[in-house]
């Protein structure tokens, strides 16, 4: 028996539908979060609600990567593979690591099952494995039957807790505690104490099969992470995001309303948002989202904070309500949590390809910030300032997440709530005098009077208004001076921002990373590790993507090449060759997938030869 | 607030903006209407919202001197649900024309209508689109001839006020431009109903569809073209000479005197859906000597969707408490690194 | 054509496409009724086009093996509209559920019925957003549970075959997906009808709302809340022992026997549009007794917009003869430079 | 009395909305068109339907240049203003040359007419403004009156042909016959003979009175244009796009489906298309934008040329829509005539800023060509050739048309059509083999089966769909390789591109100017007049503004400087600058106002004198 230690692993889990993958993966993270661990995890559900069992489009996994140091991805290769079935094996085995580890439930390698998955019938799959792979088989069911053989459950009801099993092994493996797991049984099946016991048998029995069969396998240490101190939570993105909005609305003192109309991946802030009525927040599931976005926008010329949240094809059904809200100069935040597309696309996966349908999907000269999230708790904050500037700013705000931010989940160190920034409201002073609609401040932001504030009567829509009145003005300069006025306005939102800070690396350098969005945690890890190996990498990432940081150009120009990482086809590249002119360099994924940190250190490897080369001729 | 209210004129309801309809149009008697009721309200000025879409009768908030939104085409509705629900205190009007209303803004105006929140919808029904100066609009007749129909339009129109019921409406009414003293009387009832108001106004466009309604609203043809409704009172209309009554299901219009008296006739009731149901359907067919309907065809009490929603915000905190915002944002699962 | 395909069987309207609904899901049945009636219809199979929008149902194109398009969310009506026009041969049916058809897409489908295009609309009322993973519906009862609605709906939920009817609907009718008799004779009916046809299907989503018409779809309790229509037939239902009749414009449940026979009750009659409006207001009070009706509600023949437009098509080329592009490029006004 | 030769003069006719002024203007074109000139006009209709009569709002006004040269644009500041109310001169004014030359109706210049139009009503305007301009004042209503003292008319039937004087007036003034005037009144006129020869009466009578005070005025000759021989016609920008399309249907033997929403200022297309049903033209005015576009598309998969069109409020309705039509991968012509924004913006006035919007406004890697006409009469051929692309290569493209261009008209030498191009619906080849939908021909277009074809049953949709077969895929790699075929597929229909032309100039030198869309005409003109003076300035015109011609960036690093003229903040330039990594500059203006060919002139010389500091330093 051999004890390595590691500094991080990655494990799959996977099967069927109904094999309570998401649960076990979601068990191992939090024991491994309370003992100390990093990590970052990330569930791939198949696209059908219940595709047909033990086929491969049925198949449901669980990634996580946890670790010893800072973990930014659920990882790229998988250290650990489990398989509850051939079809899981089927779909997740290229995604193993050459000299990875699986463990597979044998009896989900019936002839029935091979044939579901695709190989030949008679095809003994497991040993044909064994050649190339380190491979364990334990034929869970069986076990589990046996650990319950003195259970008064049904066979439905034992063979349920089987994940439990495997659950136990790794637990072994990894030398974890069983308590958490054990608490959470019982807490869960409180009612139903015959079930609770029996999971946790088979739990148990699980660890105790690793002791048993010991001698042939190798077990991980994977010691706990360099945490900063402090107390911490999971938390996804989606959770992250409905939570940030809450926060705002109280930190703004202003009512939240959440007019949306469900869509995938972005349909759990909904739900999320739906159970805090207890903060006064009002959720309007509208009939669709020209109706939810509208709603939104009616919400906060009635003083709230209009939210509206979709995904690629509700957000292009929203362009023409953002562009009334553009002119309205009202408080909007509009969500975007990215899927693949175009079209409905790929609703269940991942992309960034929706940038320049936020920067410019509108008509007419239509500016609007936009600021993305890059990982799953990064979205709080990410929602906290986009309804800062909303509401300070007096403008529609767009929030950029994606699939992979919105179902992942890291564990979070949250701030109190005391601690979070104080939004002040523009609220309009009705003190007698004619009340102006569109008289601005220096930072070009008019005030805002709400029904139900005599002396506020004022009228707002969507034609060209005349400066300071707000009245309908078909005078042609004072059109020019408007458009210039709102573009200018969102400009000096960047005024506002803090300094850029690198990720990695230096100031200046050879090769500047630049990303956004959740390509973060991958080029995170692969600059680190080209630092590491002496490459002069650096890593800038930016959450304000529209209008750039003031302070953009002058780091961008410090640096020889520029490489910009996008799960799409290049779009921020679009933007920022055309703004400053360099010749940035795109690499593009457009699989539903996130990077893995190998495909941008070998892009950045790629760079540093064409700079050698360029430096030696 | 509401004392200040009371030395309020129409004139104080007025801005300053110039009114931009074509000279003679209908929209204007109708900004009259409105103007004049606003100080019965009782409701301070700045406690009342006009929200509009596009079109020329949705340009009506610029001439209200209250809040006011001019929103974009067919949105009115789901802006108008946004903001009662923001602020249910507002007493919030909806401005629409049949294109802005039942073309473009068609479903949103029936889920408002069955979602039930306490907002008055005016619908401007002109039968033409008047801002995009005359193409045909789904109320116009089959074979009206415009400017995107040349040949006539072939489209079955809505029939507003059966749509509306068949949307499970709880207030459907109807009245027209002409009849300052009867819009009145609706707009207040609009007004006063709790619940989503449904008000068809029938209304002139001088200028590409002049005449629309010329045999309901002229002096001449009227008393036997329209028929208004009062609820508890016989359906009784052609100045006293004719009245309906109800054969099994259809109504059938009689002369009163010699053989039917006005006890013999259809009593209108409000309250009854099936009645309200046969009200909306005179209507297609001007053969038959049925005169259309005017007044309130059907109204009913079912709960407000912004009570609701409120009730849900009250019972939440009566349950969980008033939020924390730090137990929301440490969840229940928390783990301290030392 | 139609020679070859009289010997089609239902499996040649079958896909080499995996049906990926849940196992258990009602929209099986359905699938399984349609191609079963298709060799039925006697329109070659190169003319069948399948229509859907988004959601758990718009992915039965995929499994007909005729045309077909899995289009976007709400739309199927009005792409279903544009290819009946372009290509008027053809026999479309459209496949859309409660939130497809009824909430991102109601407006398209009351145009529809309103223009009266000959399609045949298919709505699986499964009460809740299947695809999506469960959020309540324009068709979930208030007080239902879902995702979104965790302390109950409180929205008024729509009454699909009253709005149809609203809309000037020219064919209703209901049917179940645990009915496959009922259903293929409704799909067969809805075929037949020479325009729009609205055929509500109640559909069980075994995941996410289990047991929504259980009360009318299970075996024992059925008779007692079912009512089966028939056209001129009376309304019977539990099992011959009951019958309703028109008291005024009430139905009323009776038992037949000693008071009553069957000569006293309500006899169907597809054609009244008034009792069709009664019919589709069974539905909201279930304490009253009535049953929910089945089957056809109400059916009218109205001209069919394709014809209309056709009918254009034609008299504008016997009026101004073929169009000449020549002549159209050149217009009525020309000069020569030289 | 003077006769001056002039080469071009530019007239602005201007009054009250009840005036006639459009009928005014559109003889006067007419005239000059039969008398040889070149021309081109446009239309200026106040906001209102029927704003209120004497003020500012309610000013109609046509402008007309005509002249012996080529004439690219209704010009810029006027020469010839007549002004039929004191309102019409103080919107107007300010638009008149230095030394231009009013035509004032005395008798709207009444104290009513002065306050309507917000003077003083006791000014005496026209005497002040005799100060700084020449000023010909005549009572139009008295003369008309006059002329018509023995007709059996009534007064307001007379005062209604009043505009037929002053069109009287400036046949004299430019020496024109009144013959076809004469005739166009006789025929409109045919069933009230007393108003055609009251009409006629008073259209002499403006002629007389131009003789009888010969002696103070300027006479100015405008000799006729060397204009290629052939048959012309008038056309509007709305017109000729209508009639291409019909044209192109024919070409392809594709019946004409035309779904639409009526808005400003698109709706003249669906009403002159729903006028030829006799070509089998199918109009269908939908519920709103999105069910135009979706019909549009049903249409197509149906089999026939889906068109749809809008401006910028309901194009951004059919954003989601054109990203299925996009997968589907079905012939669709979306037209985008322009207008000011954002949001309503400024309905009734012209904008370019909805180009970025048609690049990118999309969710997802959503690709489409896009192509710009530039002039009324060039959207014809724009339209024949959209629909060229659309459907032989089997994708949606955005045709970009403004107000300006739409509602402006100009001589157009038409084509035979005969000579149009021929336009071949890549069918399906149903040979009993297996009908794959989505395999391609060498130019990545796939073939196109529609429903009454035995043979070729298939479904398509809008999720991702797997390479050839069309069937439903989440397989990654597959995604990936659709994006870039999709991209690849529009990028290739530029090879098709005939070269590039410059419009004037060389094809390298000091200055290039770029422009697309309705620019063309100022931009024609201001290089021509600079090129006349020995400035090195080129003009390139784009029509393809996505994919670029390959040629392109060849040419346009042939240039020292690229200027970029646009009616928006600045929109074709980032999409060059992103590409091309050029410096190029942008010259806005955002007034919904067409430039002015002087804005341009001045624009070059700034990048002249830019250029010589940088030779000088
Ligand atoms: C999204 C969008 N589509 C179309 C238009 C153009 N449009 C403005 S008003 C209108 C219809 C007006 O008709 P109606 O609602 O009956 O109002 P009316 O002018 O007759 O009062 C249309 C089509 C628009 N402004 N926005
Ligand atoms: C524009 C747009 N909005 C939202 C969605 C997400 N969505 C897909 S299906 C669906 C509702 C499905 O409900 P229903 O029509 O009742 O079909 P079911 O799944 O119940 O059969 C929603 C909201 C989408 N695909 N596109
Ligand atoms: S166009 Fe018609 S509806 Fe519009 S303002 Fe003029 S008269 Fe009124
Ligand atoms: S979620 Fe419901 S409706 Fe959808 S396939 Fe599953 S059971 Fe059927
Ligand atoms: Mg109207
Ligand atoms: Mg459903």
């Amino acid at each position: 028996m051999s004890q390595h230690e590691v500094s991080k692993v990655t494990i799959l889990f996977s099967g069927d539908s109904g094999d309570g993958i998401q649960l076990t993966g979601s068990e191992f993270s939090h024991t491994a979060a309370l003992y100390g661990n990093d990590l970052s995890t990330f569930p791939d559900f198949p696209a059908e609600i219940r595709a047909p069992q033990g086929t491969v489009a049925g198949v449901s996994g669980f990634k996580l990567n946890f670790g010893s140091e800072a973990i930014y991805t659920p990882g790229g290769s998988v250290d650990v593979l489990v398989v509850m079935n051939a079809a899981a094996l089927k779909k997740n085995l290229s995604d193993l690591k050459e000299d990875g580890f699986i463990i597979a439930n044998s009896a989900g390698f019936d002839k029935r099952n091979l044939k579901l998955a695709g190989y030949p019938d008679d095809s003994d799959v497991l040993s044909e494995l064994r050649e190339s792979h380190r491979v364990l088989d334990l034929d869970v069911t069986k076990l589990t039957r046996e650990a319950l053989k003195d259970s008064s459950l049904g066979t439905k009801d034992r063979d349920r807790s089987k994940n439990m099993f495997v659950l136990g092994f790794l637990y072994w493996i990894y030398g974890r505690s069983l308590d958490r797991t054990t608490q959470f049984l019982e807490t869960k099946f409180a009612k139903k104490p015959e079930i609770a016991s029996a999971n946790i048998t088979v739990l148990k029995a699980g660890y105790h099969y690793g002791e048993t069969i010991e001698a042939s396998l190798p077990r991980y240490i994977v010691k706990p992470a360099k945490l900063e101190a402090g107390t911490y939570r999971n938390i996804s993105g989606n959770q992250g995001l409905a939570i940030g909005l809450i926060a705002a609305a109280e930190k703004s003192n202003l009512p939240l309303f959440y007019g949306s109309y469900p869509i995938t991946p972005a349909s759990d802030i909904l739900h999320e948002l739906s159970r805090h009525k207890n903060f006064g927040v009002k959720t309007f599931q509208a009939e669709d989202e020209i109706a939810a976005v509208t709603s939104a926008i009616g919400a906060s010329f009635g003083g709230n904070l209009g939210v509206t949240a979709s995904s690629g094809p509700g957000i292009a059904l929203k362009t023409e309500a953002i562009g009334l809200a553009i002119m309205l100069e009202l408080p909007l935040v509009i969500v975007n949590v990215q899927r693949g597309g175009p079209s409905t696309g790929l609703p269940t996966k991942t992309e960034q390809a929706d940038l320049l349908q936020a920067v410019y999907g509108r008509n007419g000269e239509a500016p609007m910030p936009v600021i993305a999230a890059h990982s799953p708790s990064d979205t709080f904050s990410t929602a906290i300032e986009a309804c800062k500037i909303a509401i300070e700013h007096m403008t529609p705000v767009m929030v950029l997440s994606d699939g992979y931010i919105a179902n992942g989940s890291e564990p979070w160190k949250f701030p109190n709530a005391k601690d979070l920034p104080t939004i002040n409201p523009p609220k309009a002073k009705l003190d007698g005098g004619e009340y102006l609609p569109y008289q601005r401040d220096e930072k070009l932001v008019r005030s805002w009077a709400v029904p139900g504030e005599a002396g506020g009567e004022h009228r707002v829509g969507g034609l060209e208004k005349e400066e300071n009145t707000g009245n309908v003005s078909y005078d042609p300069e004072n059109h020019e001076r408007m458009v210039k006025i709102r573009a200018e306005k969102v400009q000096r939102i960047a005024n506002s921002f803090t300094p850029l800070e690198m990720e990695e690396g230096e100031t200046s350098g050879d090769i500047l990373v630049l990303g956004w969005g959740s390509t973060f945690g991958a080029i995170k890890v692969a600059v680190r590790e080209l630092r590491g190996d002496g490459v002069h990498v650096s890593h800038l990432h930016l959450r304000h993507v529209s209008p750039f940081p003031n302070d953009l150009e002058e780091l961008l120009k410090s640096f020889k090449r520029v490489l910009i990482p996008e799960i799409n086809n290049g779009q921020l590249v679009k933007l920022i060759r055309d703004q400053y002119l360099i010749d940035a360099k795109s690499l593009c994924k457009i699989q539903g997938l996130p990077f893995r940190s190998s495909e941008i250190k070998a892009a950045v490897m790629e760079e540093v030869r064409i700079l050698t080369q360029m430096q030696e001729s | 607030m509401s004392e200040e209210n009371i030395t309020l004129t129409p004139k104080d309801f007025a801005t300053d903006q110039d009114v931009r309809w074509c000279p003679g149009c209908g929209d204007y008697s109708i900004l009259k209407q409105v103007q004049t009721i606003m100080p019965e309200l009782d409701v301070p000025k700045e406690d009342i919202v006009f929200i509009s879409g596009i079109g020329c009768s949705s340009r009506f908030p610029y001439y209200m001197n209250t809040y006011g939104m001019h929103s974009i085409h067919g949105r009115a509705t789901s802006v108008a649900s946004g903001l009662k629900l923001a602020n249910p205190n507002t007493s919030v009007w909806v401005v629409t024309g049949d294109g802005d209303g039942l073309s473009i803004g068609g479903n949103h105006l029936i889920h408002l209508l069955r979602r039930n929140l306490d907002v008055n919808i005016l619908l401007f029904n002109n039968e033409i689109y008047g801002l995009t100066k005359g193409q045909y609009s789904p109320t116009s007749p089959v074979g009206q001839v415009t400017k995107s129909s040349p040949m006539g339009a072939i489209d079955h129109p809505f029939n507003p006020l059966a749509l509306a019921l068949g949307a499970d409406a709880t207030f459907i009414a109807r009245t027209a431009d002409r009849d300052p003293l009867h819009q009145r009387e609706m707009l207040l009832r609009s007004h006063k109903h709790k619940g989503s108001s449904f008000l068809e106004i029938y209304q002139n466009c001088n200028v590409f569809n002049d005449g629309a309604f010329e045999v309901m609203t002229d002096k001449k043809g009227r008393p036997f073209t329209t028929l208004y409704l009062e609820h508890g009172k016989p359906l009784v209309f052609a100045n006293g000479e004719k009245g309906i009554i109800l054969d099994g299901l259809k109504p059938k219009v009689v002369n009163l005197g010699a053989d039917y008296s006005e006890s013999d006739l259809w009593i209108h009731d409000e309250h009854d859906q099936t009645k309200a149901y046969i009200l909306t359907r005179m209507f297609e067919d001007p053969q038959d000597g049925l005169p259309r309907p005017f007044g309130v065809l059907y109204s009913e009490e079912r709960p407000l969707y912004e009570d609701l929603l409120e009730g849900q915000l009250v019972s939440a905190k009566a349950i969980k408490g008033e939020g924390n915002l730090d137990a929301l944002i440490a969840g229940s699962n928390t783990w301290d690194v030392k």
